[in-house]
């Protein structure tokens, strides 16, 4: 015995400290050449996606995981950052067929493109088991189907309690997430409001967490209403203010999703030229998010706002 | 009851077929688009204590206007229960829908389905979106309502890829499986209403849609299609169910060619929220919602 | 082929109609002989308890499944009805020793218990199976320790994806799960606030749910903040409104724990006679919750209530 | 700083001692009583960023007031988030917690535990309180600290049930085992202050509390413990750490003979916390909390 003590190895939380920065600045402190990068659906990070397109000489390949994308993961497909995809679901939603998709998985159009494939809840799954700190999750899903008959990290075995079939998962633990929510405070307590998937989930699965946010509110707002704390602070890194930052999506209670304009990219975005394009003006043509909102235009913005107050706002009943 | 409408189109009565499916008092696992309107008609009309869950997390809710997703802010709006995936479809996996849409690209006589890819996995002709929660659904909901085009290449006799099980290679496959929900008990299509035989899990033609040749429909589908004895003729959606439709729907952009009019054109699409605001509130008020 | 059309089952959720009624009324319908019965720790559901101890003749034997239960458990037990216990702590927490347990357990006074014992997180897990509708959860405790040793449903087993190894807990669904929460609506939506321990799973885990509320509001109310409904109308079989209804524990924002009145009540349950006295006087010789209430003093427990809204009230800091 | 305390309580020794081993910035999983105290010394001391996490669903309270309970009502007063058991043990076992105080009622040279029974494990002489989050704790927790009383009896050769681990049978035990979290790193009872050594995993006497005598302490260790050759006496607690203890412990709940004074009394315990409230206040604000 030599009466040296076991000391501990420093732990996973995050401090308590002002984490407030760019788009710009979180994108370079966190996201590099082959970063692991987990993505939330609800709501779109657009602006943080935006910022990574901005980057992509400097990043130059991401994989990527998400539950599903519905629209938005096509803008990073087309710069041919993404070599590969775990997913559940990647198309366009209302705005139709997802022909950036296309093009990379049956014609490696810009760049082949890998895909793992799950059932929503079955990645949902492995973030889960991320979050939790567990090897893999059981589920129901996916059996007798041939998801996994491609994609070996699914196994399908006996539960040895029923010897019934489940599918089992491994856990996913991305190296950075990003998400947009509702509020926070500077020190990074996040306040999702409305339906917001699994950005909950991913966050605690992530590395990294950096959180674009449509309002940074004080410490006793968050206190208020402890019950709303979707993401506590000990999760995350950086939190971004990017007002209106997932149009053309919507974000519950601040604006609705702007159709006319998301049919219009999608549109665009039936060929690579036209992708090309819009990417040029709308993404690397814009300095930041608030030059791509003066662009979209801030009066569009506020309508779309009103549009979305009219039918509904935090605490109310519309 | 509303007697028939006489004007309708074909979208108008595929949702209203599946209306007549939700039965009061259920919960219903809801996709946006057609599945969407046949959720709203029954609600307001045969079904008001049914509730709609959405995949990306909410339960509930009353939505006053289209929702656009199933991710939508639309489907938070008086709602009882806004929040997280897992919440919505944890309870599903516990056996908590009664009833979920689904749809599919191909599908096979016992009900599978293809959303993934057309030609080989590996190397497809066409990619398409993969199973979201398409699979889970058909894995754990108590029943599934099947909603698809029908197109004469897509009712096929293998599946390229087979993203949501129906009832596998036939009875007892299912439990075999480990699946612990229920399976399809319709098909709605372009075409007709097909169910499952109790006995051999089969699919059949049990109703054919006005107008539509029962030779066609038998050569859309590429096995020996089995018709009930009792071929009936769908029911058509009456004047209410269609005026509910086109009040939530104005410019038909679930059920027709509203989203080519609001490309692009956001005076157009504003316009439609301000017109079907009021619309839709005294229609809700009307219904005691 | 017959033509016979596949019908479903009856599906699980339960229907959004009025669930109002008494303790009494909840109790005799749903809580019988042998039922499986889960219980939340937080908030405490005494009401609850108290009415079960009123029907123990009726009753006679319970299976009783918790995380842990501080205090409250101790009245159930010490009349008998616990035939088994599965549980990761029971004790008087500041209440201190809990004789009670202690009797059953090391005397079988009044009546021998079976124990099964988890980890607080492992029990957990087995109503996170549970609600999630899957046979079992993996996790990363108990692992090295006594626990699996003599509890065979844990199983220590290596991890399919890195070979290491992983504790099972088989999913537990009790017959009846009941539970103290702040509000409910008529129908059942549940919106606990402040922290609710593992009350939202146990209510998703269970075949029927009853759950005691501060205060019955109106579905607006639920509207207004759909993101605090811990518990959604589905899960919920009945809703007993039982103001004070966690006495003597706590219900944040609503009122503070009595501890005077707790170390009281232990202190008594030092031997068994002074148990039955107080069950006999406080239990049994009242009627209901309200009677109960008359007899400790809706002045008293009017104090408890400034003490704690002094301190904090629901949407505001103080 | 403050300096040292004349008048002090062995519980507040040991508060004042666990206080010292966490760090600023840290998030630490507290129970109530001794731990408490402990990590309210803390953050109004040396670690002002350092919040805490409370087993039945809350972080980063800054209470006012004694909690009296880990799922009390207390620990949601003006936290950062309040809510499920699963968000906290969550985290906690996913490596999110730093530092974790834990407790039991007899323990081994490497720092194992048991709260569950004294004597057989099937027909006990004492049944205890079980593991609760201990186990839980002791397995994932980042590190983990130890506060006990040394009653003479309880520092055990072998222990009657494992209940929560420590480096169970030495080195590379904890690996083998599959658990990632840390294992403890001190142990504070009412005699001293031990370590673990990095080589053997073995607890060695590290500080004696003042006053107590090495042979004393070596009696009440059932192996032949292993005493530091740098053995110093242990910090006494500061003035300060006193008056903070005392100002939200005035009846010394948890650190003296305040349970015994409030069984019973309501007037009492209510005079408690009316005549804390404004000091308690007063000094968070002088803390800047």
């Amino acid at each position: 015995m030599r009466y040296q003590p076991i000391e501990a190895k420093p732990g996973r939380a995050k401090p308590a400290v002002k984490k407030v920065m760019t788009a710009q600045e979180a994108v370079s402190r966190f996201i590099h050449e082959n970063t692991y990068l987990g993505m939330s659906v609800s709501a779109a990070p657009a602006a943080l996606i935006w910022e990574i397109v901005r980057q992509k000489d400097r990043i130059k390949s991401l994989d990527l995981t998400i539950t599903s994308q519905i629209g938005m993961s096509s803008v990073l497909i087309g710069t041919g950052l993404v070599r590969k995809l775990e997913m559940a679901y990647n198309w366009g939603g209302i705005e139709g067929e997802d022909k950036v998709f296309r093009r990379a998985a049956e014609k490696g159009i810009p760049r082949p493109i890998e895909i793992e494939e799950y059932s929503n809840f079955g990645m949902a799954m492995r973030w889960q088991a991320g979050a939790l700190g567990i090897p893999y999750m059981p589920l129901k899903s996916m059996l007798g189907s041939d998801i996994p008959k491609y994609n070996p990290k699914i196994k399908v075995v006996d539960d040895p309690y029923t010897n019934r079939p489940v599918a089992l998962v491994p856990a996913c633990n991305p190296d950075v997430a990003i998400m947009h929510c509702a509020r926070a405070d500077e020190i990074g307590n996040v306040q999702a409001l409305g339906l917001y998937g699994n950005s909950d989930t991913l966050a605690r699965a992530a590395r990294h967490v950096i959180v674009s946010v449509e309002e940074i509110v004080t410490q006793d707002e968050i206190r208020r209403f402890p019950n709303l704390t979707t993401i506590p602070y000990y999760y995350v890194d950086a939190i971004v203010h990017a007002p209106f930052g997932a149009h053309w999506r919507e974000s519950t209670y601040y604006y609705h999703h702007d159709l006319a304009y998301g049919l219009d990219v999608y549109r665009q975005f039936g060929t690579q030229e036209g992708y090309e394009a819009w990417i040029d003006k709308y993404v690397l043509g814009t300095a930041d998010w608030d030059d791509y909102c003066r662009l979209v235009g801030y009066d569009r913005l506020n309508r779309l706002r009103l549009s979305e107050q009219k039918y509904q706002k935090f605490g109310e009943v519309r | 009851m509303s007697k028939y409408a006489e004007n309708y189109s074909l979208p108008e009565l595929m949702a209203a077929t599946v209306a007549r499916e939700i039965r009061d008092g259920e919960l219903a696992f809801i996709g946006v688009g057609m599945p969407l309107m046949a959720a709203t008609v029954a609600k307001f009309t045969t079904a008001p204590n049914f509730n709609m869950m959405v995949e990306y997390g909410a339960a509930g809710p009353s939505p006053r206007r289209l929702p656009m997703c199933v991710n939508c802010a639309v489907n938070c709006e008086r709602a009882y229960y806004t929040g997280s995936q897992r919440e919505v479809m944890g309870a599903q996996q516990a056996g908590f829908v009664d009833v979920a849409c689904i749809s599919g690209a191909q599908i096979d006589r016992f009900g599978n389905l293809n959303s993934s890819v057309i030609g080989e996995y590996k190397n497809p002709k066409v990619r398409l979106a993969g199973s979201g929660g398409a699979n889970d659904l058909a894995s754990s909901a108590n029943r599934t309502i099947i909603m698809m085009r029908q197109d004469g290449r897509n009712f096929v006799e293998k599946l390229d890829y087979l993203t949501s099980p129906g009832y596998l290679d036939g009875p007892g496959a299912r439990e075999r499986a480990g699946l612990h929900g229920g399976g399809p008990v319709a098909v709605v299509t372009t075409m007709g209403v097909y169910r499952f035989d109790a006995e051999t899990c089969e699919m059949y033609l049990e109703k054919i849609h006005p107008g539509v040749e029962l030779e066609k429909v038998k050569a859309a589908v590429k096995w020996d299609l089995a018709v009930s004895p009792n071929l009936e003729v769908t029911e058509p959606p009456t004047e209410e169910q269609v005026m509910i439709m086109r009040t939530l729907d104005p410019l038909a952009v679930y059920l027709g060619t509203g989203r080519a009019t609001l490309t692009g054109d956001f005076e157009a699409f504003m316009k439609m929220f301000e017109n079907s605001y009021q619309p839709m509130v005294d229609l809700m008020k009307s219904k005691g919602l």
